[in-house]
């Protein structure tokens, strides 16, 4: 079914020709050949997935599709033409827009002026805003996809799920730009998303093929394999093939995105054997609230990993950021093996051995300009120095393990980390608690968001290791089904407070269905 | 050449520099005000009269700025240098004199200098000359005690509190206070020598005290235009102003008679006065042993300008007499107190 | 949110959020109460303060400042920030006071002279930007360059002689009175307004706005932001110009120090109004509440009767203590302060 | 909401870690800056290079380069200290009239009185979570303010000019003490930077507070610390003006705030925090100062002085600033 290295541009009946082709397109970074002769078809009014690990170049070659990466070689032909395209403008020009990785819209403008920025068209006259106009503009975008937000509301104040809207009312805007059909690209667009979103992103997807062609991106095969018609791979910067998706299985794409048989499962379940319950809970939380959690108790056993579920707003990423005493409480009481844990502030977390990977990686979980080794060994600098010294050495062997143990792919240890895939930043950002062997409690906010499978599974088993041996560990998941798989029990918040409690023990999972029930 | 210089300790000017040969630098704060504008011009004037050139310097009101200037200018030639220099206020005077005298270049300074520092204990700091603060604050408190006919409430704009100038004349006010017992000092407030801050100080006080104020006393005339114009945005035309420096505006609201009075201080003059007493002695013309000691700290003749004298100052002009070697020190009204 | 009817099982998971807000928030409602706290503590305090004549003292004494920060405040929203003001305002003061009828030359063009101060102070403000976005350097050093610039060109201009205007409607603008007010307040009001509907209406005011609050993906959305920038600083320029002007106008004279420490207060109005020095936040009229804060501030002091010696240093202890005010209610424990 | 992609690929500079030929000359373009300024000197006055001429532009710069060094770590820590001038004037005040009584005392009094009050801005400033920009900017007029009251707004002589002489002398007769002072300051402070895990937390405080918080360093007394370091610096500037004036008074250092902001900026550290160094702000500083005195000592005219000025240090920074690691300039 599949051919690997051999690419089938498809047929091509003369009067339509392919909505976007990439031939042989090169771009190196120093270090890194992030793509290495691509080539890709993207067809009329189809929906083309694009798969690949963490750092395969996905994001760069759709970067290169929108003008943003000037490729080193390589050409780029829209509807048979052959094209140079210099700025997102000129890829607007040629239809072809795109919906970024990292949610771009500006915080303080309004949903309105997000959408319309840059081609804002009858919406501004002579440099004056027609405030009216623009709303309309804007709901028209809005309609198409069906969202209800107030185009008039302040960016910042909407939901992560309601910008990913605006991001794709934004980019449909392009339609207006171009007669022709546009090409609609979605970097990870669902990754931040809920179940129930990701449904209403995908009938979107599905209504656009009747007028655009689409590309997709995401790590969750499955979904790629569900709303996709044909799925294109991508391996260190090559292509390596593709296949229809009719009819494919997520373990058929993993193995080509991996280049071998990779474990299929992507969910380790399996617990090691407790041979008897601890005691005492390693963290036991008792009546804890804040501006958005009230009386919230958990306790979590040294080994165990307890997941919290619940939507958005339900106010489980701020008790985890409480617990680290990154969010002020009004009451309750955190014991930590015993002994009162202050929350004070995130030293005092870490020095009583809390570690804690936020969801925003990018503004909160790593210094960007910094080198890989230095956000490695940032909180737990005692593992590079010997008394207050820094020794160069013994943190270039420290954090050349880690690379090697969380296969990292970073040219070099210096390498500065936003130089890095998502993936393999978000394992430097894990291993930073990994380096000293001292934390006793992880909080784990979507600690896999954006990874690719081997990424999350490498993550799973890491998390499952840290477990067996006696991390206590909470876990906000990225969807329910990670929630299920990994927790040994698992804690549904809603409106604040902890509402159920449910056991998962490995062979006697809930459902999805079980939990979200409980999630109302 | 002789050189005359070379180091301290040596007596200076035994044997003199060839007039060619000799540096002029002139040192103000900046030439963006009329008065030490003036006050190089008149330097300027002074070097032609002698085949010369002054090279002007401005710190911009920045004392580190002035010390850097002068220890940059004391590390190059310093034979047969002269400086007349305006220090920023009385603390930047010391180490001035320090490295003129160490590096043995001529210095005269002007205005600021502290009270317990010698000029006679030197041999390079050959002059120190200012007006009487003191006096001027006292003679336009009493021309205002005298234009709001002895009595009545008056408010004060200091200069810059830190300088020597703007405390001396506000002790010359208090005393002229003390003198005239039925003037009140309603409010005293601080415009830091500045026309723009006067102006806002003075609308204030203006509400503040509004009629009770009869006269507005001004450590310097830029203050007192400020006032001037404050005056006539409240459409008071009844207020008296007097201020320090007979700089032209000043002159030309007295004329008018919207300014009471002011008191002179002839920035042409002491531009060039304080090159030529450094000329005099670098040339040998005139011997450093023999400024006698009155001369060697001096307060410097003023007037008190008043619409009846006001023409006689319109145009100051420096008569090229009163650089003469011989008649340096005509304009003095003694020693320093 | 839409709810399929094919997936009525899950669609009840709803997102609740924050309401999404618009216009503006309570976050904005500090700096207006801190401005009525002190009025009230002044006028409690001094008779003299809560005259009708003194309110309009310090509504006349807050025009220059208030345009002064009209320009700024632009800047600032962008993240940026700007030093040029008191050479920008000596230039255009002193071009001012040698184009009106004046008496150092026969020049007597009025209203035009007026114009060509500001176009060349608006000259200069496009130095900054231009620095900025083409050499690429920080807006800091950038405009503190064009103030020392702008100091030396009136410098020369000013030759040593002060230029005194006596345009007639130039002198008028600061003594004749509209309603109470002098007709230099009713520029700064007009001002005002300008620079708020430029800031809700125009795209330029919105780009500036968006700059502060996210750069890249003003690009990201094919906006190329450096002629923004450079107008943004141009159009700051004519402010500070007109600025320059009205000192001009107050002062009759045309002085090369019109805009000593205007740098500064600007700044700090526009920060103690709310405007935040990163970008993305406040505007306009947080920025004129912010005026008025310093002004009312400057002038109850005086009132009150503060010895000259302590007024700045009470004065910086109640700025700080405004903003501290402000901020302490909407603190959170990681927020970002720089 | 997350940080946006860039929207240009971040120059390509390289990554690998033996930095290039390039980016070494990056590094070194503070002090190339300043030897194309003195070389222009030296053409304009060709009198201007003299060994003397030098000692005393480095010795002039000394008290600037220990401000502008204290100043940069705040810097780094992405906020920014307006009160150095005035702590520093203040301080000059202080060393006066403390001096008859402390004697030999008054310099470690002085560094330890100032560290208190610049770690008394930070606690504001982390405590209360108000800007560095206004903490710093009410510290400065409040200074201003005690520094007139309690000198009587006046120079205060110095009681006896010995405390003080050892940094009027120079080492090898030709350094100058107090540049000496300024340089060991500079090593000593960019050694225990570099030596401990100190860099690393303030440079992670520089270009991302929220990830070095949640990152567990300690942000909040890395903070206090500049603060502390900054204002000591003051302290210690305070002692170098006050032993080449033999006075205190309330406005010496007054006019200093400004140029050392420049140093710091001209020697390419970026302003947003994070990237820079304090031999860039020594480099800076020698810039600034040789402008400052250089100019008009060679002859420029007041007015045209101020033009060159502006223009000159905007070039400067123009070459310094290294802008693959500073990618936003605001
Ligand atoms: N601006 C850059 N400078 C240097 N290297 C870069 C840059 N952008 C990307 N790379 C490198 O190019 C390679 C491809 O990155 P890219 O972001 O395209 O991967 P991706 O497939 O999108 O990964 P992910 O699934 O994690 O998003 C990576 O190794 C990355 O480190
Ligand atoms: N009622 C509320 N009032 C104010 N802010 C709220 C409220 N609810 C949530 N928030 C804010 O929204 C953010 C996200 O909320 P929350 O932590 O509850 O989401 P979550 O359940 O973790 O969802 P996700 O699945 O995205 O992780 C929090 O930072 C919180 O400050
Ligand atoms: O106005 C003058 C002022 O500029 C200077 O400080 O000292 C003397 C004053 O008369
Ligand atoms: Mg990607
Ligand atoms: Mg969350």
């Amino acid at each position: 079914m599949t051919t690997d290295l051999q690419i089938d541009p498809g047929p091509r009946a003369p009067g339509s020709p392919a909505a976007l082709e990439v031939r042989g397109l090169v771009k190196h970074y120093p270090g890194v050949k992030a793509l290495d002769g691509v080539d890709l078809v993207v067809r009329q009014h189809e929906v083309l997935g694009l798969a690949g690990e963490n750092g395969a170049g996905k994001s760069t070659l759709l970067k290169a599709l929108v003008g943003l990466v000037r490729p080193d070689a390589g050409e780029i032909w829209v509807r048979g033409e052959k094209v140079k395209l210099r700025s997102i403008m000129d890829a607007a020009d040629h239809g072809i827009g795109m919906v970024f990785q990292e949610q771009s819209l500006v915080p303080n403008l309004t949903a309105a002026e997000n959408i319309v920025l840059g081609s804002e068209g009858p919406g501004v006259r002579r440099g004056v805003y027609r405030w009216r106009t623009m709303r309309k503009l804007a709901q028209e975008q809005l309609d198409k996809i069906g969202s209800h937000i107030d185009p008039l509301a302040r960016t910042d104040t909407l939901s992560f799920a309601d910008r990913q809207m605006v991001e794709i009312a934004k980019v449909l805007r392009i339609e207006e730009r171009t007669s022709h059909p546009p090409v609609i690209i979605l970097d990870e667009p669902t990754s931040v998303l809920e179940s129930k979103e990701i449904d209403t992103l995908f009938t979107q997807v599905r209504r656009l093929r009747e007028f655009a062609s689409v590309v997709f991106v995401s790590h969750r095969l499955d979904e790629v394999l569900d709303v996709c018609d044909r799925v294109a791979v991508l391996r260190g910067g090559q292509s390596v093939g593709e296949v229809p998706a009719e009819g494919a299985a997520p373990a058929e794409l993993h193995r080509m995105m991996i280049g071998s048989t990779g474990a299929d499962d992507h969910y380790h379940d399996g617990a090691a054997e407790r041979s008897d319950e601890p005691r005492r809970p390693r963290l036991e939380v008792r009546g804890l609230s804040g501006k958005t959690f009230r009386d919230v108790d958990l306790d979590v056993h040294a080994g165990e990993i307890v997941g919290i579920v619940g939507v958005h707003g339900s106010g489980r990423e701020d008790v985890c950021r409480a617990l680290f005493g990154a969010e002020p409480t009004t009451a309750g009481e955190v014991v930590l093996d015993g002994k009162k844990l202050e929350l004070s502030g995130t030293r005092a977390a870490c020095a009583a051995g809390v570690g804690y990977v936020p969801a925003e990686r990018k503004t909160e979980g790593m210094v960007g300009p910094m080198s890989v080794a230095d956000n490695m060994t940032l909180t737990k600098q005692q593992a590079r120095c010997s008394g207050p010294v820094v020794r160069p050495r013994k943190q270039a062997s420290l954090v050349d393990g880690w690379i090697e143990r969380l296969s990292i792919r970073t040219p070099h240890r210096g390498t500065a980390i936003q130089r890095l895939s998502g993936g393999n930043q978000q394992k430097v950002v894990l291993a930073r608690w990994l380096v000293a062997g001292d934390v006793r409690l992880l909080l784990l906010d979507h600690p896999t968001r954006g990874l690719d499978i081997g990424a999350r599974s490498e993550v799973y088993r890491l998390m499952r290791e840290l477990a067996n041996s006696g991390v206590a560990t909470v876990l906000l998941a990225d969807s329910l089904e990670e929630a299920i798989g990994m927790s040994d029990r698992i804690i549904v918040m809603s409106d604040g407070r902890a509402t159920k409690e449910v056991a998962a023990p490995a062979g006697g999972k809930p459902t999805p269905l079980d939990l979200v029930k409980e999630m109302v | 050449t002789e050189t005359a210089a070379g180091g301290g300790g040596e007596t200076a000017a035994a044997e003199g520099c060839d007039p060619a040969d000799v540096t002029l630098v002139g040192q103000v704060r900046n030439e963006s005000n009329p008065y030490e504008a003036s006050w190089l011009d008149g330097g300027d004037a002074f070097a032609e009269q002698v085949g010369l050139t002054q090279e002007r310097l401005t710190y911009d009101g920045d004392s580190t700025r002035q010390q850097e200037q002068i220890s940059q200018l004391l590390a190059g030639d310093t034979d047969c240098l002269v400086m007349n220099i305006l220090p920023n206020g009385d603390s930047d005077t010391p180490p001035i004199v320090e490295g003129a005298e160490a590096a043995g270049a001529y210095l005269v300074t002007q205005w600021n200098k502290p009270a317990d520092l010698n000029v006679t204990d030197y041999d390079y700091w050959l002059s120190h000359l200012t007006y009487n603060g003191v006096e001027s604050g006292k003679q336009i408190g009493d021309a205002l005690s005298e234009a709001i006919g002895g009595s009545g409430g008056i408010v004060a704009l200091q200069g810059i509190l830190d300088t020597g100038a703007a405390k001396d004349r506000f002790a010359g006010l208090e005393e002229s206070l003390a003198a005239n017992p039925d003037v009140e000092l309603l409010d005293d407030q601080t415009a830091n020598f500045s026309r723009a801050e006067a102006l806002e100080v003075t609308k204030t006080l203006l509400t503040k005290h509004g009629d009770d104020v009869k006269g507005i006393w001004a450590a310097n005339d830029d203050m007192a235009l400020g006032a001037l114009e404050a005056l006539q945005q409240a459409g008071r035309d009844d207020v008296a102003v007097v201020g320090i420096d007979a700089v032209p505006d000043a002159l030309t609201a007295i004329e008018d008679g919207t300014m009471t009075a002011t008191v002179s201080s002839d920035g042409p003059w002491q531009g060039g006065i304080g090159l030529a007493i450094g000329y005099c002695v670098a040339t040998g013309e005139l011997a450093a042993e023999d400024i006698a000691d009155e001369d060697r700290a001096w307060y410097a003749e003023q007037f008190l300008i008043e619409q009846d004298n006001v023409a006689d100052f319109v145009s100051p002009e420096t008569d090229e007499a009163d650089f003469a070697c011989d008649n340096l020190f005509s304009r003095s009204q003694g020693a320093m107190s | 949110m839409t709810t399929s009817p094919a997936e009525a099982d899950t669609d009840v998971v709803h997102a609740q959020r924050p309401r999404p807000r618009r216009g503006v928030s309570l976050m904005d409602a500090g700096p207006p109460i801190a401005l009525v706290v002190l009025f009230g503590v002044f006028a409690a305090m001094s008779p003299g303060f809560r005259t009708f004549s003194n309110v309009q003292n310090v509504l006349d004494a807050a025009a220059v400042l208030a345009v002064v920060t009209c320009g700024i405040s632009f800047v600032l929203m962008m993240g940026s920030i700007d030093l040029s003001a008191p050479g920008i305002m000596g230039a255009s003061a002193i071009t001012v006071a040698l184009l009106v009828a004046n008496n150092r030359n026969d020049n007597d063009l009025g209203l035009v002279g007026v114009l060509v101060a500001v176009l060349v102070a608006a000259a200069l403000g496009c130095l900054s930007g231009l620095a900025l976005v083409v050499l690429k350097v920080p807006s800091f050093m950038a405009t503190l360059g064009v103030s020392a610039v702008g100091l030396g060109v009136a410098t020369l201009m000013f030759a040593g002689v002060q230029p005194n205007i006596s345009d007639a409607m130039l002198e008028g603008w600061a003594v004749e009175r509209f309603l109470g007010l002098a007709r230099l307040t009713w520029i700064a009001l007009a001002c005002v307004i300008a620079a708020w509907l430029v800031q809700r209406y125009t795209r330029l005011g919105r780009y500036a706005f968006a700059i502060g609050g996210a750069e890249e993906v003003l690009a990201l959305s094919g906006v190329r932001v450096a002629p923004y920038k450079v107008a943004v600083f141009t159009m700051a320029g004519a402010f500070y110009g007109l600025a320059g002007v009205m000192v001009t106008s107050q002062l009759s004279a045309g002085l090369v120090q019109a805009g000593r420490g205007y740098d500064f207060s600007a700044i700090t109005a526009a920060v103690v109004g709310g405007t935040l020095l990163i970008g993305g936040r406040g505007g306009i009229l947080q920025s004129t509440v912010g005026v008025l804060l310093v002004t009312v501030l400057t002038n109850g002091l005086v009132q009150v009767g503060v010895s000259p010696y302590w007024q700045g240093g009470v004065q910086g202890l109640i700025v700080v203590a405004a903003v501290a005010a402000a901020v302490i209610p909407q603190r959170r424990r990681n927020q970002v302060t720089k | 909401m997350s940080t946006p992609v860039l929207a240009q690929p971040a120059p390509d500079a390289p990554v690998v870690h033996r930095p290039t030929v390039g980016q070494r000359l990056t590094s070194f373009m503070p002090v190339i800056a300043l030897v194309v300024l003195l070389a222009a000197l030296t053409i304009a006055d060709p009198g201007f290079l003299t060994l003397s001429s030098l000692t005393a532009a480095v010795r002039t710069a000394a008290p600037l380069i220990v401000l502008a060094a204290g100043a940069t770590v705040v810097v780094l820590c992405g906020g920014i200290d307006l009160s150095i001038a005035a702590l520093c004037s203040l301080a000059t005040v202080f060393f006066a009239l403390w001096l008859p009584d402390l004697g030999g005392a008054t310099t470690l009094a002085i560094i330890a009185a100032t560290g208190a009050i610049g770690a008394l801005q930070g606690v504001v400033h982390v405590l209360l979570r108000i800007p560095s920009f206004i903490v710093t900017l009410g510290g400065m007029s409040i200074f201003a303010a005690i520094a007139l009251v309690i000198s009587d707004a006046g120079p205060i002589p110095l009681a006896d000019r010995d405390s003080t002489k050892w940094l009027t002398l120079y080492v090898a007769g030709v350094l100058p003490m107090a540049f000496v002072v300024a340089l060991v300051l500079v090593a000593v402070v960019s050694l225990v930077l570099k030596l401990t895990p100190l860099e690393s937390w303030v440079r992670a405080t520089g270009y991302s507070e929220s990830a070095a918080r949640l990152g567990g360093a300690p942000v909040d007394l890395v903070k206090i610390g500049a603060f502390t370091l900054s204002g000591a610096c003051a302290g210690l500037a305070a002692v170098m003006l006050v032993s080449r004036n033999f006075s205190g008074s309330p406005t010496m250092a007054d006019n200093l705030l400004l140029p050392a902001v420049a140093a710091i900026v001209v020697g390419g550290t970026a302003i947003t925090g994070g990237h820079g160094s304090l031999w860039r702000s020594l480099a800076g500083a020698l810039v600034v100062t040789l402008l400052r005195v250089g100019l008009p000592i060679v002859g420029v005219p007041s007015a045209y002085e101020q033009i060159l000025y502006g223009a000159i240090i905007v070039a400067a920074v123009a070459l310094t600033l290294d802008r693959s690691k500073v990618l936003i300039i605001k």
